[in-house]
Order: structure tokens, then sequence, then C-alpha cells
């Protein structure tokens, strides 16, 4: 019993660790320099990623509420990598902040409540893990405390989310009248498809919705995604959205597997909506981290498209196109957050003539964006187009072509950040940017991650080895 | 007598107030009077808007004890049972007790707590 | 042994004899609710004069002697002025909240009664979550302190208000914990389990240490709870001139005097039912004469008397100590009761759980 | 022999220029790589031709295949026939004339040479890749570098026609995706599966067929400027820099015409019966559309491009005629148009850098001035006039052969028009070399020139050279790729 | 008795008048109290429903509690957000913060 309990709850237990260290830390009176505690939470979460690796275990505890398998340790890794790498590029930005160990202590809170939504098996479990991993959310996004913008996105962040959960809840409290029980496994076996059962399922579907900002649910992303500190977008718009898709296709394809057909066509719905209004608004957004937040409202798209598919190569995608988003919305993150935190510039424009001063960060963003769009050799490519095909396995060719021809729209808005950087002409292009070690780390991963996870096909049926 | 005697209570409560401040209402005679409807400031005219912004220690306080009383949400189901679930119930509420000091700690060491 | 018990049967089963089911509950409810009225009337003008007269006897003088023999009446004259005092509403109030705050204040304290058991078997609902339905209750009393300081339009009223509202919900966490201190040790939140339990000693004998810590912590909170000196910032008269109900006047004043007498009342009566015993007579181990007698009492003394005694130390303390300013009032809860608060239900548990109480 | 060493061997090269940054050093890894990369496809050539069993039976060579995302039956599986063969000599010659051309090339040379190795390994990639996936992929890897090119380095309106030539050609590779995952999931064995060898085994239903073709065949359509989707070939041809234009006309656009035989005929040839008339149709409006627009251009580089519309437009002509004859025509067009346009690029590249002027009416005398690059002008355009002795009259000549045979009314009257074009491009042709070439000298600066360096000579005589060696002697050609277009044509006939 | 459809009907209109009051109001206090409602709409559900139809289990009650705490934490951050957006925008009305907008 012991023993299970730590062997299964080893990454929750470390990072629990990591909680406890900094805030003892803290009230310690310790006079640490931020790097210092940045090294040790990086080291912390280099270990916590080594341990998820190391031991394969499946169990039980907390009375069948907490569960893990490798596939869930698999996704705890991929989570603890992305959060590694922010880390890593939140440096520049971190490096003076008054509250670097408050920041670190939300931060680890949040992948801890993904953690439990993760492992949860029980729908009380994964509502705890998901206030967990929103609402310090929330006070991050509020970092800047001095920014009014920051407040600002704060506030519709926080607003929107306990909207969503309230949705979410009012939901399951309707399954819990039905079936009597808010287990999984419970839920799965009892549900049928009835009218009110479908009504449940909707509230829930729009909660989650929201949580993945698909349209339209999505009102809330761009505003908060450009109020938050860029560190904190990037954490939303990769590990939080990526955290709650893992934890959707559980509840889709284990707990309402029954009800597949209703679902499918709310997905088809949904799915083509955020592909489409998604890359609609991109198309004009001038500040990069509005577009980026558009953008990923369209990945979202492609990922319902993917879950749609309801087989075992949907849900391999789906993980296989999260690592990969992760390596290459972080490299497009890490870049454009040491502009940011440089210049202060976020606009699309200030990026002209961008190669001729930095042409190692130009190629690094210029590969994240193809990554993003889908274009072969970058692991996007394989992303995508394995969700498309896991989506296009229902025969649903309408659909398919609407997402092909999305992928073309989307095209044009990430070549339009390209063109800007290496083909307009600036008088005066951004002065060089000197990088610090650890945020070039954190862009050599993704950069190798966005090279190699594509053309090596081991992560891919490492994942399908695992979901099958 | 069950939860209707609640309802029963609240009406008298109604009952008896609204009763008293009729009576009060009917006995009484209203004079009229320029001052009067000022705000009573012990005299001196009052200045400014009345609605204040006050300090923002309250704030504090009341985000501090909202963690705090909902804590109790969770201490009244776990005091009924203690003694029959045993010690690891004592073990429980140390853990969660841990938390919540390290919490109270934390807004100490802020200075959350002190009056400013 | 004198019991209430067989009189409120006798009533309740006529009434359902003589009458349909609904008709006798309407009945019932409307007992109910003249005799509780009956009971604030009484505890107001009791109460009122009871203050007055401790506070002239700390003082060494007289109180009021002239109406009334040692001027017992004094309290009737006043409630008499007050009814015919024009209960004005000023010009620039937010109406509708003003003219709500006293009644919900009324409100508050009546509902609170439901589970106090007067005495044996005189209880109006026996609630299986009698303490916390109390500390529940207790709380939105302070909304309608809020609401009035709020409404009023008046800085003064807007301050005590404010004041008063930190400093009921702060000691409100201790006030909670001290409470729970006895329900761990009962294991039931229902008040005549509790009292039940005590039948063989009263807690704060029973329950060593932790029990008095508890008692002594549950005074402190209740004093606070209910604004009196020593930590009466709210009202505090000489910087607030009276705090969230400077504009009130008339009835309207009265309803909120006569509301902060009777939760006086209520958190004394909750702390001689958790730390006293409530109604149960007082015994001494196996003093089976000495126990005989105290049985002779019947419960309903014991019950007010406990009660009165909590209220006389409380109206002792006004002229014990120096009102606090509210940066050491705040000091005292988030860094002193609270942290003890904290360690004394550790402790309790410990105690129970390994059966250290009698 | 491993065809994997066509893609490494780029790859590699490609990865080799980044380390250095002076301009002497890149370009002698891109030469070194590119010579290397013609050797090897000689060297394929010679292997296949002399392999009796495997080489000329009709089946694919040195066939290999591993397993790339298992799960998925997606497998990187390689082998090559006569026809592929055709398109990896094309490519070596045309990638190692493009860095010869580019020897000068002083802005940002390093990215220019990796883009232009990184080019090459998409289209070596594609050309032997016998799984539809990884050639969907190696199709798409050939993009984005275009758009480098063209955006980075090219003149005029570049950013304009960067952007229109990626988001045309992505939207073409979107149709072909739909219209591969189509063969994936419905092909008749049941399994899924990217292999076309398995795919042409167990085709789809006619029903199907009917439904997938088009999203194929206007998806690699696009790439070989399919009449309404031309638009991006005029553009992007004239805004590239010499190279990239060489390698656009060159090789990008036989992407589309290969992958047409390879995916749409061969794996769905009841639909190809199906939409026959409508490919004739389109693909003649193309050819008599491009080459009255080259009419109209008085831009060198545009009337180039223009009569690429016009030229390929003989490829899907060719295809869509559906005869032996027509399709070997068809295959030949693709090559010899490859070279010639590489040619006619080149050389006006050449001439751009002397006169700083691309209009054909701001010229004139050449000859006198440079002969070397005059005459060389003058081979491109003949080979583009299709006169006899140049690979352009045979592969011309093959396809209205093929066409004629093809007895269909619509084919006929279709055959007959797409005849009167060679017309029209005798006229372009003669007035542009006419005006540039011969005439009187226009200004007296034109004797300062300084005729071919040994780069521009190199890479236009190894152009020529191929040129000659189809025009002259076409049997070889025909000798080699006959086999594949036989296994073509028998799946054809085999499903009417 | 009263019956588990007038309770559902009360919690059901609780939970639309909350969402309602999201839509609508311009004060964030409102807006936060709105969303209060919605919650607790949903503990009325769950209680309802744990009393009504599953008396067995206690499902609906732990989720109830711990719904009570997280909306307290959810307030407690949200009224923590709206106090420091007092501060730079002195003003908590939803129009005025418009910092944010295409």
């Amino acid at each position: 019993m012991v023993q299970d309990f730590f062997l299964l709850m080893r990454s929750e237990l470390m990072l629990i660790l990591i909680i406890f260290g900094l805030l003892f830390l803290k009230l310690g009176n310790a006079r640490l320099k931020n790097e210092t505690v940045m090294n040790m939470v990086n080291a912390v979460l280099i270990a916590t990623l080594a341990m998820g690796f190391l031991v394969k275990d499946t169990g039980m505890i907390f009375g069948n509420m907490f569960h893990t398998t490798d596939l869930i340790r698999l996704e705890k890794n991929i989570l603890t990598l992305g959060t590694l790498i922010i880390s890593l590029q939140s440096y520049q930005w971190l490096k003076a902040h008054k509250h670097a160990m408050e920041f670190y202590l939300l931060l680890i809170s949040t992948l801890l409540g993904m953690f439990f939504m993760l492992s949860s098996a029980n729908l009380l479990m994964f509502y705890l893990g998901l206030e967990l991993s929103t609402i310090p959310l929330a006070a991050m996004v509020n970092f800047d405390l001095h920014k009014k913008q920051s407040s600002e996105a704060a506030f519709k962040m926080i607003v929107s989310s306990a909207f969503s959960s309230a949705l979410l809840l009012f939901g399951i409290s309707w399954m819990y009248g039905i079936v009597g029980s808010v287990s999984y496994s419970a839920i799965a076996a009892a549900v049928t498809g009835s009218p009110l059962e479908i009504f449940a399922f909707v509230m829930i579907l729009a909660g989650f919705g929201f949580k993945i900002s698909a349209v339209p649910f999505h009102l809330w992303t761009a505003d908060v995604y450009e109020g938050a500190p860029i560190p904190v977008t990037s954490y939303l718009s990769v590990i939080s959205k990526g955290a709650i898709l893992f934890v959707f296709i559980t509840v889709l394809y284990s707990v309402f597997r029954s009800m597949g057909d209703t679902w499918y066509y709310m997905l088809y719905i949904l799915s083509v909506a955020t592909m489409l209004i998604g890359n609609l608004f991109a198309m004009r957004q001038q500040n990069m981290k509005r577009f980026l937040a558009f953008s990923s409202i369209a990945q979202v798209g492609f990922i319902l498209l993917g879950i749609s598919g309801q087989s075992v190569a949907s849900s391999t995608s789906l993980i296989f196109f999260v690592l990969i988003y992760i390596f290459s919305n972080l490299a497009a993150f890490g870049v454009v957050s040491l502009v940011s935190s440089a210049y202060d510039k976020e606009k699309v424009d200030d990026y002209k003539g961008f190669y001729q001063t930095n042409p190692l960060l130009a190629w690094t963003l210029a590969i994240a964006l193809f990554s993003l769009a889908g274009i072969p050799p970058t692991a996007g490519f394989f992303g995508k187009f394995f969700l498309i095909l896991a989506g296009a396995a229902k025969g649903n060719w309408l659909l398919i072509t609407i997402a092909a021809l999305n992928m073309i729209i989307s095209l044009y808005y990430y070549q339009r950040v390209v063109k800007a950087m290496f083909m307009d002409h600036n008088a005066a292009p951004l002065e060089k940017i000197n990088t610090p070690l650890s945020p070039k780390i954190a862009l050599i991963i993704c950069i190798a991650g966005i090279l190699i996870t594509g053309l090596y096909s081991g992560a891919y049926e490492y994942i399908y080895q695992l979901v099958s | 007598m069950g939860a209707g005697s609640l309802i029963a209570l609240a009406i008298a409560a109604v009952a008896f107030s609204s009763i008293a401040l009729l009576v009060a209402k009917l006995v009484t005679k209203a004079t009229k009077n320029k001052q009067k409807g000022e705000a009573y400031e012990c005299g001196v005219p009052s200045k400014g808007p009345n609605w204040i912004q006050f300090n923002v220690g309250y704030y504090l306080f009341a985000l501090v004890f909202l963690i705090f009383d909902v804590e109790l949400v969770f201490l009244f189901p776990w005091a009924v049972v203690v003694k029959s679930v045993g010690w690891i119930a004592l073990v429980e509420i140390v853990v969660f007790f841990f938390i919540l000091f390290l919490g109270l700690l934390y807004a100490h060491k802020k200075g959350a707590l002190k009056w400013k | 042994m004198f019991s209430l018990e067989d009189i409120t049967q006798s009533v309740h089963n006529w009434l359902y004899e003589t009458m349909n089911p609904t008709l006798a509950l309407m009945v019932e409810f409307a007992i109910i609710g003249v005799l509780v009225i009956a009971l604030f009337a009484f505890l107001g003008l009791v109460l009122v004069m009871m203050e007055r007269k401790v506070s002239s006897w700390m003082q060494l003088r007289l109180g009021p002697n002239r109406i009334g023999p040692w001027g017992w009446f004094q309290t009737v004259a006043d409630t008499l002025k007050l009814i015919v005092k024009e209960g004005m509403t000023p010009n620039n109030v937010d109406r509708l909240l003003f003219n709500l705050a006293p009644i919900l204040v009324i409100i508050v304290s009546m509902v609170i009664m439901a589970p106090l058991m007067f005495a044996k078997g005189f209880q109006i609902w026996d609630i299986n979550i009698g303490v916390l339905f109390v500390s529940a209750v207790s709380s939105l009393s302070v909304i309608g302190i809020l609401m009035a300081g709020w409404a009023s339009n008046n800085k003064y009223s807007l301050l005590g208000a404010m004041r008063s509202g930190a400093q009921i919900v702060s000691y409100e966490l201790s006030a909670g914990l001290s409470m729970l201190t006895i329900v761990v040790l009962t294991g039931s939140l229902k008040v005549s389990d509790i009292i039940q339990a005590q039948e063989t000693g009263w807690w704060l004998f029973k329950g060593h240490i932790p029990a008095i810590i508890a008692f002594v912590i549950f005074i402190i909170a209740a004093t606070a709870e209910t604004n009196r000196a020593p930590f009466d910032m709210a009202e505090a008269e000489s910087e607030l001139t009276a705090g969230f109900h400077t504009e009130y006047s008339g009835m309207k004043f009265a309803l909120f005097f006569l509301a902060e007498y009777v939760n006086i009342f209520v958190v004394c009566a909750i702390g001689a039912t958790l730390f006293l015993g409530g109604w149960m007579p007082f015994h001494v181990g196996n003093w089976e004469q000495f126990n005989h007698i105290m049985d002779y009492i019947p419960t309903p003394i014991w019950f007010f008397g406990k009660t009165f005694f909590l209220i006389f130390v409380i109206m002792w303390f006004r002229w014990t100590f120096p009102r606090l300013r509210i940066d050491q009032l705040l000091n005292l809860e988030w860094k002193y009761l609270l942290p003890i608060s904290i360690v004394n239900i550790l402790l309790v548990t410990v105690i129970a759980l390994a059966g250290w109480h009698f | 022999m491993n065809l994997n060493w066509l893609i490494v061997l780029p790859v590699v090269s490609a990865l080799a220029i980044l380390p250095f940054s002076q301009l002497k050093q890149v370009r002698s890894i891109a030469a070194i790589g590119a010579t290397l990369q013609l050797l090897l496809s000689c060297v394929l050539l010679y292997v296949f031709m002399q392999d009796p069993a495997s080489g000329m039976s009709g089946s694919l060579a040195f066939e290999s295949s591993y397993a790339w995302y298992k799960p998925l039956h997606i497998y990187h599986s390689v082998g090559v026939d006569g026809i592929s063969i055709a398109m990896i000599m094309l490519t070596a010659i045309v990638v190692l004339a493009g860095v010869l051309i580019s020897w000068n090339m002083e802005k940002m040379s390093r990215e220019f040479f990796f883009l232009l190795m990184l080019l090459s390994a998409g289209a070596y990639g594609y050309f032997i890749s016998t799984d539809v996936f990884t050639m969907f992929f190696f199709l798409e890897l050939a993009v984005v570098p275009k758009f480098l090119l063209i955006g980075i380095w090219g003149s005029g309106k570049k950013e304009y026609s960067a952007t229109k030539l990626v988001l045309m050609l992505m939207g073409a590779s979107a149709l072909v995706f739909i219209g591969l995952s189509g063969l994936y999931f419905n092909n008749a064995s049941g399994n899924l599966s990217f292999n076309m060898s398995e795919l042409a085994a167990n085709p789809l239903s006619v029903e199907q067929q009917k439904f997938f073709f088009p999203f194929a065949f206007i998806g690699f359509g696009v790439f070989t400027a399919l009449f309404p989707f031309h638009t991006w070939v005029p553009d992007g041809h004239s805004s590239a820099p010499t190279a990239a234009s060489m390698f656009l006309a060159g090789i990008s656009m036989k992407l589309g015409g290969y992958g047409i035989l390879r995916v749409a005929t061969t794996i769905m040839p009841e639909a190809a019966h199906y939409y026959s008339p409508y490919i004739i149709v389109l693909s003649a409006i193309a050819i008599l559309y491009g080459s009255f627009a080259t009419m109209m251009q008085t831009d060198l580089k545009y009337i180039n491009a223009y009569s690429s519309v016009s030229h390929t437009g003989f490829v899907l002509f060719g295809i869509g005629m559906l005869t032996k004859t027509a399709i070997a025509g068809a295959v030949i067009q693709m090559v010899s148009h490859g070279l010639m346009t590489a040619l006619f690029f080149a050389v006006i590249g050449m001439v751009y850098e002397r006169t700083h002027t691309r209009m054909v009416d701001k010229m004139g005398g050449l000859l006198k001035s440079i002969p070397f690059i005059s005459t060389v002008f003058m081979i491109a355009g003949l080979t583009s006039l299709g006169l006899p002795g140049f690979s352009g009259f045979v592969a011309e000549m093959m396809v209205f052969i093929g066409s004629w045979e093809n007895g269909g009314t619509l084919h006929r009257v279709a055959t007959i028009a797409a005849t009167a074009s060679i017309v029209v491009t005798a006229v372009y042709i003669l007035r542009a070399i006419g005006k540039v070439i011969m005439g009187p000298v226009e200004h007296e600066a034109y004797f300062e020139f300084k005729d071919a360096r040994w780069n521009e000579k190199s890479a236009a005589i190894i152009l020529v050279a191929a040129i000659l060696v189809i025009g002259i002697t076409p049997f070889l050609i025909n000798h080699l790729i006959t086999p594949g277009t036989e296994a073509i044509m028998n799946k054809l006939v085999a499903n009417p | 008795m009263v019956p588990v459809s007038h309770i559902l009907l009360l919690s059901t209109a609780l939970f639309f008048i909350g969402m309602y009051g999201l839509f609508t109001r311009r004060n964030m206090i409102a807006l936060l109290m709105s969303i209060e409602l919605m919650l607790n709409s949903i503990n009325i559900n769950f209680v309802a429903f744990n009393k009504y139809l599953w008396p067995g289990q206690l499902d609906g009650i732990f989720f109830t509690i711990f719904i009570i705490t997280i909306a307290a934490a959810e307030a407690a951050i949200a009224i923590a957000i709206v106090i420091n957006l007092y501060r730079s925008h002195l003003s908590i009305d939803v129009n005025d913060a418009a910092e944010l907008k295409h």
C-alpha cells in the first residue's frame, strides 16, 4: 500500500517536494538569487522527468480515484518536458522579477493539478485537478502586477474558467443524477444515450470546449494570451491545453464511448467552426501573441478533427500532436519572448528584417512556424497529417476537405511572419539579441524535437503501443 | 419540528420587526427639517463622497479569511467521524493543517496580516 | 426531576388530536413564534438592565434607580421612549438596504434560536448539524451589519461596518475551531447529543487542558463576535460616534440594539451548551447525595443560570480591559488565537483518540 | 544499388554547407555535391540498363522498403523504373547547372545553396518513392525552399509571387492528400496501405475512383500548371533567381506530371478513362492560352514562363490521351522541357547579368558582343520551338502522333487545336531571337561585355548536350522509358 | 417531502439566472456573484440527487463540499484580481476594462 503510494505517485510527490521546498525557502528568509532558484527547480524537473521513465507500473490508489498507467505516465512526462522548456525560457523574464519563487510555486501547482487530472478515474478527482490547474493560472496571468492588461486578462481568464467549470459541473451533476456515481467506469457502464444523458453530455462538452478554447467558446483566449506575460501565455497555450486534451480524449473514449455517434457530430461542427474562425481571425492579427493565440485555436480545430476518428490511431495522433505542438509552439514563443523581453516589441511588423540581425533566431522561429503550419520535414507535418488521417477514417470527406483548405489558410498567415523576417526590408531592424544560456538550451531542445520527432517514428510507435 | 420551524422563525422575526416598526411609525410624528436628512458627522457638514475608498487591508483579511473559513467546511465532517476513523484521521488532518499553516505563515511573511 | 418535556409533549398530542395535521403544525409554529418573540422581549429588557446594573456595580455606583423598585422598570421606560421616537431615514441613503438591514439582523438572531436547547426536551428543532448551523447562521449577521454601514452613506458608518466585518469574520475562525474541539470529543454535531455526552461531567472539566483552552478562546471570540468591549472597535463611540448604526434612530436602532443583546445571549448559550453541559445539572463524581440534590433544580434554571453567568463574564470584561486598537485586535486573532486553536484541535484529537478524557 | 543514396547525398551536402559562410567554400561544396549526384545518377542509369532482370522488365528495380510508421502502415519504400530514372537524370543535370549558374551568388550564399540542395533532395526522394505517403512528404518538402528562394533572392514583386506560389502549391498538396487518404482507406484489399503496387493491385471501386481521381489529378495538375491553376507559374518563374527558375520550371513542374502518371492513372485507371475528355480540354486550353499569352509578353522571363505553361500543357495532353505513344511523348516532353527551360532561364540570367534588362525591346544584336551566350540562347529558343534535332521536336512529335491514335472526335479536334499552337510558338520565339540576338547592336556598351565565364559555359554545355542527346538519339530515351509506359498502358487497357 | 423535480427546477432556474447575469451584468463583482449562483445551483443538484435518488453513496455530498471550497478559492483569486484591476483602472466595470481589444 505505502509502496504503491510512493511508486504510483512519484511524479506528483516530486512536484509537491518542489512546492514545499520553495515555500520553506521563502519562509526561511533565504536570500537566494533568482537564478539559483531557477536552476534548482529545473534540476528537480529533470529528475521528475527521468523518474517518470524509470519504472513501469500501473495501478489504482485512493479508493480507485487515482490511477496510473504507462500512457498516463507518458502524458505526464510530456507535460513535464514542456514545463521544463518554459521554465528555461522564462529566464530572461524572471531573472529580475521580484516574485520568481511565487511564479514557480504557482507553475508547479498547476502542473500538479494537471497530473491529478490526468490520473483521475473519477469526475471528482478530475474536477479537483482541473481547478488546481486553472486557479493558479489566473494568478499567473496577472503576474505582471503593474500592467493593466495583465490584470484584465487575468479577470477574463478566471471568469471564463469559472463559467466553464460551472457548465462542466452542471453536466456532471446531471450525470450523477442519472448514473448515481461519478467514477469513470460506472458512468461508462451505465450510459446509454438517452436525451437527458445527451443534455448532460452537451454541458460537459461545453465546459471542455471552453477549456480547450474551441469556437464558439474561444472568446477569452486571445485577450488572455495577449495580456499575460509571455511564458504564461506559452504555458496556457501548450501545457494547460495539452493536459485538458489528454483528459478530454479519456473522457470521450472511455467514459462516453457508447455515445460515440452522438458526439461525433458535435465534434464535427465544433471542429469546422474552430478551424475556420481561428484561421480567419489569425489572419488579421498584428500582435504576435494574439496571432499565436488564434493560430492555437485553429490547431484545436485540427485536434478535434483527429479526436472525432474514435480509434487507437486518433488517441495516438492526439498525444503525438500535442508533443510536437509543445516543441513547435514553445520554439515560437521562445523567440517571441526573447524579442519581447529585449525590446518590448510584439508586433509582426517589428520582425521585419529580423533575419539580417538575428539569423539563428529567425531560422528558429521560421522552423517553428513551418512546423505549426505542417510543412515537412518538420514534425508538425507528421502531427497534422496523422491527425487528419485519423479523422479521415470516418470517411467524412467534406470535413477532410475543409481541414485541408484550412491548412492552406493557416499557411498563409504563418508565412506572413516568415516573409516579414526574411524578405521585407527594414531600415532599422531589431538589434542583435543576446540569448542567455537557458533559453538557448530550451530553443535547442525545441528545434531538435521538431526535427527529430517526425522523421524518427519511434515516438509515435511508442505512444501507439501504449495506447493500444 | 423539522425545517419548517426555520421558516416559522423567520416569519416571526419579520412579523416582530415590522410590527414594531409599524407601531413606532403610528405613534410618532414626523417633523420636517432641512438639516435632518444630512449625514451625521458630529455636526460638521459632510465633505466629499461618503462611499469612500477604505483601507485595502480589509480586503486582504477578507481573502485570508475566505480560505481559512472554507477549511472549516472540511473540519466539521472530519470532527464528527474522527473518533470512529482512528489515528489515520489525525495524520490526515495534520497534513491538512500543515499546509494551511504554511499558508498562514506565508501570509504573515508577506505582511498580509499586518495592519497598514 | 422537573421536566418541560411532558408539557411540550402533551401540548403536541392535544393539538394533533383536536385538529388536522396541517393546522396543528401551523398552530405549533405560531406558538413557537410567540414564545421566541416573548423571549426576545424578555432578553431585551433583562439584558439591558443587567448591563447597566453590572456596570454600575463595577464602578461603585447605583445605576438606574428611579423607576420601579431598584430601577427595574427603567428599561421598560426606555423601550417606550424608543417607540415614540421618530425613526427617520436620512436623505442620501440606499433606502432599500437601509431599511432591510435591521430586519435581516433580527431574522438572523431569531433563526439561530432553533437548535438551542433551553431545557431538557425543550428545543425548537434538534437539527442534526446543530453546531454547524449555529456557526453558519451567525456569520450571516455580518451581512446585515455591512448592509447597514454601506447603505447609511456615512463615513463613520462605513468604517464601523468594515471594522466590525473584519473583526467578526476573523474571530469566527477561532470560535469555530474551539467549537470543533467539543465536536471531536463528542463525535456529533447534534446539540442534544452534545449535552447528553456531558451527563457524567461537563466538557470543561472532562476535556482536560484542551477544553479549557478552547473555552477561553471561545469566550474571547464570542466577545469579539458580538462587538463587545474590549473588542468594540466597530462602534467605538469616541471615534466613530456609533459605528454602523450611526444613522439609525427610533425603532430601527432599537432592533439593532435588541439583536446585539440577543446575540450575546445566543453565543453564551452556545458556550454553556458546549462547555458547561447546557441544561445538565452539576454533578461531582460519585457524590450520589449531592448529585441528587442538584437534579432537583429544574433544567431551565441550570441552562439560564450558566448562560447568564457567561453573560456576566462578558460584561465583566467590559470594565476590566481597555479597548484594543484594530491592529492589535487582528494580531491577537491571526497571530495568537488562530495558531493556538489549530494546535489545540490537534491536541484534543490526540486526547480523544487515546481516550485520555474521562 | 541502394536508392536511398540519392536522398542521403543531397542532404549530406546541404548539411555540409551549413558550417561554412564564405561563398568560395560553400559553392565548391555545393558543386561537389551536385557533381556527385550527377555521377550517382549516371551510375544508376548504367546499372539499370545493364541489369536485364529487373532493369527492362517493366517492374520496379532496386526496390527496398523500411518500416517508417509501422502502426499506420507507412513504409519508406523506394524503387525505380525507366521513367523515374529519366526524371532523376534530369534533376541531377539541372541541379548541377543551377549550382554552376549561381557561382557568384553573393547574397546569403550559404542559405541559398543549402536550400538548393534541400530542394534537390525533395525531388530525388519524390522520384524514387513507391509509397505514396513518402512521395507526398517529398512533394511538400520541395515547396518551402522554393518559397524562400523566390522570396529572398528573387526580384520584382517577389513577396507576392512567393506567397502565391507557396499557397497554390500547398493547396495542391492538400488536394493530393485527400486523394491519397482516399486510396489509403478505400483500397480493395481492406488493409490500410500507402504502397503503390499494393494500391494498384487492389484498386478502388469505380465510384470511389471517380470521387478521388479529381482530387489527385487537380492536386498534381497544379504543379504542372493545369489550366485554371497555372497562375503561379508566370509570377513565380519571373520573380525567382535564375537557379530557382531553372529548378522550378525544370524539375518542380515535372513533379505533377510524374505524380499523375504514377498515382492518378496507374492506381485509378477507370477514372482516368472517365475523366480523359476533361483533361484533354483543360490541357488544350492551357497549350493555346499559354502560347497566345506568351505572344503578349516582352519580358524574357515572362516569355519563358508562359511558354512553360504551354509546353507543360503537352505533358497533361499526352497523359490525357491515354495511348502508349502519347504517354511516352508526355514523359519525354517532361524531360525535354525540363532541360530546355532550364537552359533558357540560365541564358536569360546570363543576359540579364550583362544588360541589366530583360525587356526584349531594349536589347538587340547580342550575337556580336557575346556570341557564346547568344548561340545558347538560340539553341534554347529553337528547342522550345520544336526544331528537329533538338529534344523538343521528339517530344512534341510523339505527343501528337500518340494523340492521333486516340480516335475520339473530341480528341481529334483537341489535337488539331494543340498542333496549331506550334505556329504561335514559332512566332514568339523567332521574334524574341530576332530582336535580341540579331539586328543592330542597341548600345555601344554591349561591346564591353564579357562572354560567358567558365561556369556559365559548362552549365550551358551540360544542358545543351543533354538536349542534343535526346534530340538526335531519341530511341535511347524511348528505350529507357518504354517498360514503364507499357506498365501504365497495361493498367489502362486492362481497366477500360 | 418536496418532490425532487421541484428542487431540480429550482436549481436549473438558478443556473440559468446565473448565466443570464453573467452575460448581462457589467460589474465585475456582479459577474462573480452570478458565477457563485451557478455553482450553488449545482450544489443543490448534487445534494438533491444524493438525497432523493442515490442515498446509498455520498458522492454527491463530497462533490458539494469540494465545490464550495473551490468556489471560495476561485472567488478569492478573482477578488484579488479585481482589486488589482481597480487600482489601475479605478473602476470595476467590465466596459472600462477594454485594453485588450483588437
